[in-house]
């Protein structure tokens, strides 16, 4: 009951909560969802987010960390859709959804998921506004957001 | 061969996508070691200092390798991964 | 920026969405949601949910949960639509959706508010199933995390 | 007339969605023990007892009150809430 995917092309939340709600049963109770969306940088014109992946193991990098929230909480279905390529202020670049019996599952899984992908998943950024361009690093606060689910026991 | 990938700024820094590298005639594996001598001789120091600063992760095969006496073989994939940032 | 209705009619994941969507500026980076679903009771034959409210203080006590959040963490847009009336197992009973410029906040605050609208917002659950009626209580769980949630200061 | 509203399981204990209290003659507000007084009057000794569980909260014009001694006047809403749960 799980699905990766990663793509260029943009998704629907009404398509993919849809197809997950149509795998669930009527024993689950809760949906936790997260969408990423791509900022603005203030004041420096056009802003473009380039995503750049590594195929088949960025893949794999994803599935370990659904394998791991899986193996922490009873989840019904886990959808992740990641987006790469050019993508510009506003719009989507990833979806997270978590479908447990009970919420506290749902929503732990879900922040889990999308913290560790911020450090874990084999992704890069490329920022492109007025001109210049940089790769964006993972944030102290990400690392550590990250390294604190990791070192959260079973919760 | 050994199929040589950069990602993302290594790619920008070191001027490639990819390299294939020959193997030694007559050898069926080397180390990692072997392949960075084999990479400093052919890109420029600054593109060789991107690759192995310390942030720089290497998959072989798209699993992750902690040593540098990793063996490679004809046809293995070797990665170059700087620090990923997804989400 | 804070949409909140009690309905009996059920709600669409993908309009709450869009709307929500449509009134987030560039600077908005993350949006959590959070829907729950009737649970079926197993092995007791058909259920049915039928939720009670108050109108008026629901509303307000739906509404002082949302200010408390928007007090803690700086959210961009929030929504909350609460069914009443009878539902059936599989059925949406509630949609919590909080965005945010960055993630720990809208995931914090998405849980934050679903966690208190089980044990503050004034809403009754009756569980038919199998000829019985019963009221549901809070669990000892649910007021748990509840007043864990009151205890975090900032964060 | 003061305006009682009884809700959810204490409906049922009840026996009535609401009920009008009349103020008593010439008297322009009565505390909510007079208030109880009256109930206990006018239900059996189960409602009674439903309604003044420890458990149960009390509004007045949709705000929660703590104290007996609140004063009540024409057409106030009073509600008697047992135990919720949403979500």
């Amino acid at each position: 009951m799980t699905e990766i995917r990663i793509q260029t092309e943009a998704f629907s939340m009404q398509e993919e909560w849809g197809k997950l709600r149509s795998r669930l049963g009527t024993d689950a109770g809760a949906v936790a969802a997260f969408v990423g969306l791509v900022r603005d940088v203030q004041g420096e014109g056009p802003t473009t987010l380039t995503l750049e992946h590594y195929p088949g193991m960025t893949e794999k990098s994803i599935a370990a960390i659904v394998a791991e929230a899986e193996r922490r909480w009873q989840l019904a279905a886990v959808t992740v859709i990641h987006r790469v390529g050019p993508l510009q202020p506003a719009e989507q670049i990833v979806l997270v959804l978590a479908a447990s019996q009970h919420r506290a599952e749902a929503l732990a899984a879900c922040t889990f998921i999308i913290d560790c992908l911020k450090t874990d998943a084999i992704f890069w950024k490329k920022e492109t506004a007025g001109g210049d361009a940089r790769w964006l690093q993972a944030t102290g606060e990400d690392l550590a957001r990250a390294a604190g689910q990791r070192a959260a026991v079973g919760s | 061969m050994i199929h040589v990938l950069f990602f993302a700024s290594l790619r920008e820094a070191v001027g490639l996508d990819g390299w294939q590298c020959p193997l030694p005639e007559g050898v069926a594996c080397m180390d990692f070691d072997a392949l960075l001598a084999a990479l400093r001789r052919r890109l420029d120091a600054a593109g060789y200092a991107a690759l192995t600063a310390e942030n720089v992760r290497v998959a072989v095969n798209q699993e992750f390798i902690d040593s540098h006496a990793t063996m490679l073989r004809a046809d293995d994939e070797v990665a170059f991964l700087p620090p990923v940032t997804g989400g």
